[in-house]
């Protein structure tokens, strides 16, 4: 490849594990392919500093923006406007973007929602009371994750009962904490709780165990081994799944790259990553199947 | 120097004292000396860098040159250093806590010195107390300090540096607010300790206190000490001629007689509950009329609700005839009247605001049309105000608080004049200002009242309500209980008049 | 004093001369720095937070501080959107904005009553309101995002004042509400300036006793100043709606201490009495420019913090700093002998 | 005046009240508040705000006002925690608070410079400093959560002072941080109330002028509340990572206008002058109480903001009602005759 590419990546929050680890994955396709691919997030999850970074990058003309948004439609006008600039956008976690070249997806976010619902059941023996997490009202992937494990608990588990709507964490293991501590009190019979943000497990697990609950109350969700780590170990956490945004980042990299230089994607394709051997396109959306399990027994495994 | 009238070594020496402010000089090469057990009198008019002077021996302002010595020790530029010395100051503008308590305001300069580590709140609550015994006055030691009358603030300053066992007392004005027989308490003490050897620097503008209590004087005119020795070669005439450079007459001001306007303010019956009652009050357009009272008679509730400050319980008031409830001030103001506060610093001005702004303040809307003020007219009017009332600066626009007590006091006037008020109300007009200029704004108030404005003095200065007013009426325990014509009654009738009821 | 020195002595000064060498780096750093679009790019980038900041200058200048301006703007801009959509009328832009003010202007209105009504603290005050105002929208107004934004405001975006092609060749415009920011500074600056009102709001930061003294409704005037500051709020809410299209509860709110900033960088004494239109407006580019240029330059976004802070003390230290020198200097100048 | 009614006319007075009728009808709406265990959760809960509160308190007390103590907290606990892992060291956990005491304090002698030194503006200079050293700790410290806290900081948070069983078998339990928040409640109270260097502190929030004039070193005593604030505010930090076993750098700054707020509801003024331990701490317990309670009976967390933005103007605005009314009930009372 003679061009280099310049390729941003602009994700919901810097500084946590979460995006570091992606960032790892930018910069290992960066040292690959030559390119200047680089990661940027705002210093609080807040869409309007997501939008004044776009609006940046595009002053910067880059050749390509990938971007996990906070709030997929704040961000709609600003990747509108990034696009009639002539940059190729690159979403994730965000299929409903309309303003994107692609969109790449670790997998289908409910088919993600029902595995995580089924470990959930399984863990509570298919009956009580549960919970579920989503870092924001307004994040629609964590809603697409959550929307189809109730659903298929309705289905599947009708012995198993949601006591309260969806519970908004702000990504932050304190107010996961805090309002776990409130659930159990409000409804003593909890038995178990559905994370979606790396810090929802943790912050239930650490209120959990306060509460002598830890085994009674069981917890799945959406983290990683560095984060959850500790709670893992102690099982106060059952399970925890990830992607890896590393392998994400790459191969947000990667389709950036290809659309930069005109190439196609299709159906089936292979993007070279591991997860995305065979991803299926619907529409500008393509998914992988990337997601990973880990519990006390493979948390070694991983040092993210 | 008169070595002779006071025997024993000097305890303080200043030496040389230099201080400008900008290109203004304040002080220029004042030497002043005290030795123990002397009392010695600090003299000059508004402005002439008394307060200053101070300041510099206490530390809290920098002198430009010059040395201060205190037993035999030099200061630099350090309050805590001159306190620990023995020096205690009272503050013109008192200087106290508002948010602690009379005997921990009291007691804080005694910790402060002691170097204590621990609050030792007990011993310090009984020195106050005893303090306050010693100077006859009841203050309840636990009130704070903040919802005391002006009086007795000035009363736990005095307490606060007499307290403190210091060898040199700095008063600087002590006595603005307080009655005849506080003052004559205070100045018993002073007289006790000078017995014990405690130097006194007193700063008074009533000649008859720096008679009644001085040993020695020092008269500053401009910054510079014009002449200094034992009280004893001085009389009233002579010091105010050395302060003021010209002589001075303390007399009734001759006016021409005015004919009997009908009154533009009646008050009849008006009553306040437990301030004033049964008050007859008639002020005519072309008369002065003075309202003399001991602290509490309720004199200042009285010129507050003819303000619309206060309202009032009983009663009614009637402006040219028409019987007029006032809402607040606004209505007041609305109707020609002006009020002059008492606490000039804290009440009446902008301290941190162009002179001529705080002139112009309350008539911009002589000079505005259509909402948009005229800048420009505004500056003329103050610069013009300025030469009127001879305001001591070099120009309209420095701030007030760079203006001496005296030339503040000018400037409230100034501010009420060009509003052209049909009735001014004034309380204390010349608190703190020297006579010289106290003559000024007499003679300003005649000639303002020679024009058609009817004025109201409050005072407790009864030389000043005889010089001033053409009636006078005296206040005791919220009554007026007689009426004088000013022109014809005498000092001693008057003040008898006044504490008739501390008597019985 | 040299004129260097004397443009030292101020804390506007010292913030413009930061701005400038800020500007020249940033010009070494990235040469497109240096184009008409990048000052383009800097007023629509600081238009709310503009517009927000004179409304708080007022405030500053009369002795308070207001902390809720942007809970009042976040409501005014969401209530004008759902009052909207719900009678379903075609309304002109300008109507939209006469809402938001009007609406900006009876919250203020809670604000001037209790402060000015009452005689409460003002930053306790805006300390409760802020919290209030916004626990109302959330509560009962709604906490979604409103998307649809009517056909008119989407057209006011849309709605161009400069358009330019920048070094690389794209478009920089500048958009119409930016008429808003000068509309707002210039009726600002002939009251400040020009009114009686405005006198007596600086006479208030003066000192208030002695406004009330000497006759100022200081009461009415307070009121009045937090219905316009209200006003001004509820205007800038507005403007955000028309630069983001899209009307979300949860913006605005967090950026008070931003503007707060702004203002003192401009000049405006947290003590009251000063405070002009033309400094805060100099302060708003500043911090915008710091906010959104750092990231052209490739600096990491927290350095912006680190930066604001520094800029804030050295801007408010530096001419005490300088001031103590010059007195100390003056005074060594003067001849011994008086 | 009745015993009630003098108890309304305070503004602790009035908070108390509140939260007591508070915590009435959270009784009646859910049975399960009124046990024990709700109080062992508030004083957990109120934990790291109640420390805070106490170093904001000194600073309110002494004319003051402090927006950074959020910033230095965040910087000192992070700080500690790459510190300790850095060297690699058993040190016991009081190491670990004299570390982040002493951290704190540092960052608390530049604002004491800023502030006693050059003579700033409080609220200016920890405006300044809060983005300051936010900015240095994101930019130089890093952003990243350290979740491998060590293992004293675990065992210390798994120390327990209090546990017992709530109604539903659940276990709740005082960890034993919260002996940090009674140490610096004690401390402080007795600085406050039976030192010199206490009574100083009021006296400068009274009237900085007459306290230069009597002699008390303005300066010093001001570097010297900074210090001891900021010492405060690490110790907070700090508590933080031992109740939440990670140090997350994103932590903490954002708390600050709510634990003014407590801080205010508690009785402090921000004219200064005024403050005590025991209001203070009756102010945070009102405030968590609010803030963590409220979804216990189903109300929606939004409903927090807009009853903590009524119970500061309620808080504020009653005691000044009050006391109107009362003085004009005493004259009333008064013979006409004077
Ligand atoms: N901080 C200041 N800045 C500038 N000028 C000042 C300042 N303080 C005092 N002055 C000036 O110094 C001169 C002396 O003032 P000072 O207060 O010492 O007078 P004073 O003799 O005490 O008068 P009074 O009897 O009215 O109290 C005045 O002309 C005043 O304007
Ligand atoms: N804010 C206050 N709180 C409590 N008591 C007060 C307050 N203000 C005044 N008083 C009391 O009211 C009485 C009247 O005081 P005030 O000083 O107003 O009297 P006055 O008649 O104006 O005398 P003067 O003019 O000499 O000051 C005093 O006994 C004083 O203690
Ligand atoms: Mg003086
Ligand atoms: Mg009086």
């Amino acid at each position: 490849q003679d061009a280099k590419h310049t390729i941003v990546t602009v994700v919901k929050l810097s500084g946590i594990a979460w995006f570091n680890r992606m960032e790892d994955g930018v910069a290992e396709y960066a040292s690959e392919t030559g390119h200047d691919a680089t990661q940027v997030g705002p210093a609080s999850a807040d869409a309007a500093l997501q939008v004044q970074m776009i609006e940046d990058l595009i002053a910067k003309k880059v050749d390509a923006i990938t971007v996990v948004p906070n709030s997929p439609e704040a961000l709609e006008p600003v990747l509108g406007k990034a696009l009639d600039a002539g940059i190729k956008v690159i979403g994730h976690e965000a299929s409903s973007l309309e303003n994107v070249t692609y969109d790449v997806e670790a997998f289908d976010n409910a088919a993600y929602g029902r595995h995580l619902m089924e470990a959930l059941a399984q863990a509570m023996g298919g009956e009580g009371e549960y919970a579920v997490f989503v870092g924001h009202l307004t994040a629609k992937t964590h809603n697409e994750w959550v929307d189809a494990a109730i659903e298929y608990q309705k289905e599947k588990y009708p012995d198993m009962k949601l006591v309260t709507d969806k519970l908004e964490s702000n990504e932050q293991q304190q107010t996961a904490y805090q309002k776990t501590k409130e659930l159990l009190r409000t409804y003593p019979n909890l038995k178990g709780i559905q994370g979606s943000a790396g810090e929802d497990v943790v912050g239930a697990a650490l209120a959990v165990e306060e509460a002598g609950l830890d085994g009674k109350v069981k917890i799945v969700g959406t983290s990683l081994v560095s984060v959850a780590g500790p709670y893992l170990e102690t099982g106060a956490i059952d399970m925890i799944s990830f992607w890896d945004p590393a392998k994400a980042g790459i191969a947000m990299n990667k389709v950036a790259s290809m659309a930069i230089a005109g190439e196609e994607v299709t159906d089936g394709m292979d993007l070279g990553v591991e997860g995305y051997n065979e991803i299926k396109l619907d529409g500008k959306v393509l998914y992988g199947q990337a997601w990973v399990d880990v519990t006390t027994e493979n948390m070694d495994e991983y040092d993210f | 120097m008169n070595e002779e009238a006071n025997p024993g070594a000097p305890i303080l020496q200043m030496r040389d004292i230099r201080k400008a402010y900008g290109p203004v000089r304040v002080l220029e090469d004042v030497n002043l000396e005290l030795r123990e057990g002397e009392v010695r009198c600090l003299a000059g008019e508004n402005g002439s860098g008394k307060s200053t002077l101070i300041k510099i021996l206490s530390g809290v302002v920098q002198a430009d040159a010059g040395t201060v010595t205190l037993n035999g020790e030099t200061l630099k530029n350090d309050p805590m250093r001159a306190i620990s010395a023995g020096l205690s100051v009272i503050y013109q503008d008192f200087s106290l806590f508002p948010n602690l308590t009379v005997w921990e305001n009291i007691g804080f300069l005694r910790s402060v010195t002691a170097g204590d580590a621990v609050h030792r709140a007990r011993a310090r609550r009984r020195q106050a107390v005893e303090t306050l015994k010693r100077m006859q006055v009841e203050i309840d030691p636990d009130a704070p300090v903040e919802l005391l009358p002006v009086a007795s603030k000035q009363l736990v300053a005095i307490a606060r540096a007499l307290a403190n066992e210091a060898r040199i007392i700095v008063m600087d004005e002590p006595t603005t607010a307080l009655t005849r027989s506080e003052v004559a308490h205070l100045l018993e003490i002073v007289d006790a300790l000078k017995k014990d050897g405690v130097s006194f620097l007193f700063v008074s503008h009533k000649i008859e206190e720096v008679f009644a209590v001085c040993d020695t004087v020092t008269v500053l005119r401009d910054g510079s000490v014009v002449v200094e020795g034992p009280i004893g070669e001085f009389d009233a005439g002579r010091l105010v001629e050395a302060m003021t450079g010209r002589s001075v007459d303390s007399q009734r001001l001759p006016r021409e007689e005015s004919p009997l306007h009908p009154p533009f303010l009646a008050a009849s019956s008006l009553g306040r509950r437990g301030d004033f009652s049964e008050v007859e009050l008639e002020l005519r357009p072309g008369e002065i009329v003075s309202v003399v009272g001991l602290l509490g008679s309720g004199r200042t509730e009285l010129a507050q609700t003819l303000f619309g400050y206060m309202n009032p319980d009983a009663g009614r008031i009637q402006i040219e005839g028409e019987t007029v409830k006032f809402g607040s001030q606004h209505d007041a103001i609305a109707h020609g009247i002006a009020y002059v506060p008492e606490d000039r610093l804290t009440e009446g001005l902008f301290l941190n605001q162009p002179i001529g702004d705080n002139i112009t303040v309350s008539s911009l809307e002589k000079s505005t049309s259509f909402g948009i003020v005229n800048a420009t007219a505004l500056l003329d009017r103050a610069r013009k105000a300025v030469k009127n009332l001879r305001i001591k600066t070099p120009d309209v626009t420095p701030a007030v608080a760079t203006l001496s007590g005296g030339n503040q006091q000018r400037v409230v006037l100034a501010r009420w004049m060009e509003r052209a008020p049909r009735l001014l109300i004034l309380n204390g007009p010349t608190v703190g200002v020297d006579v010289g200029s106290k003559r000024e704004i007499h003679e300003l108030l005649v000639s303002l009242s020679r024009s058609g404005t009817a004025v109201m003095v409050v005072t407790d200065d009864i030389p000043e309500a005889i010089a001033l007013s053409d009636r006078i009426l005296v206040m005791v325990r919220g009554r007026i209980t007689a009426s004088f014509d000013a022109a014809t009654v005498d000092e001693d009738t008057l003040y008898d008049e006044v504490i008739r009821e501390d008597r019985t | 004093m040299s004129a260097l020195a004397r443009i030292f002595a101020t804390p506007q000064g010292i913030v413009f001369l930061v701005a400038v060498l800020f500007a020249v780096v940033l010009g070494l750093l990235n040469p497109a720095f240096f184009t008409p679009s990048t000052l383009i790019d800097l007023a629509r980038n600081g238009l709310v937070t503009g517009i927000f900041a004179l409304g708080v200058m007022m405030v500053l200048a009369s002795g308070g501080i207001d902390v809720s301006h942007t809970a009042i703007g976040a409501f005014a801009m969401y209530a004008t959107m759902k009052i909207i959509l719900g009678i379903d009328l075609d309304l002109p832009i300008v109507a939209y904005f006469v809402i938001a003010a009007t609406l900006g202007a009876g919250l203020g209105l809670i604000n001037g009553l209790l402060i000015g009504g009452l005689g409460l603290n003002t930053l306790i005050v805006t300390l409760g309101t802020l919290s209030f105002f916004r626990g109302a929208l959330l509560t009962f107004l709604g906490t979604t995002y409103i998307t649809s934004v009517p056909r008119e405001v989407i057209n006011f975006s849309r709605t161009i004042l400069i358009r330019i092609e920048n070094a690389v060749g794209q478009m920089v415009s500048l958009p119409a509400s930016f008429l808003v920011l000068v509309a707002v500074a210039i009726v600002l600056a002939i009251i400040m300036n020009f009114t009686l009102f405005g006198r007596k709001v600086y006479a208030i930061g003066g000192s208030e006793e002695a406004a009330q003294r000497i006759g100022i409704r200081i009461k009415r005037v307070k009121v009045m100043i937090y219905v316009i500051a209200g006003a001004i709020a509820g205007l800038a809410g507005m403007t955000h709606v028309t630069l983001s299209r899209m009307a979300n509860p949860f913006d605005l709110v967090g950026m008070e201490l931003n503007v707060i900033a702004a203002v003192v960088l401009g000049g405006a004494r947290i003590t009251g009495g000063h405070g002009t239109v033309l400094g805060t407006l100099l302060g708003v580019f500043v911090i915008t420019m710091i906010n959104t240029t750092l990231l052209m330059v490739g600096v990491p976004s927290y350095w912006q913090k680190f930066v604001i802070g520094c800029l804030i003390i050295v801007g408010t230290g530096l001419p005490i700093i300088f001031d103590r020198l010059a007195k100390h200097r003056r005074r060594m100048a003067r001849p011994l002998e008086a």
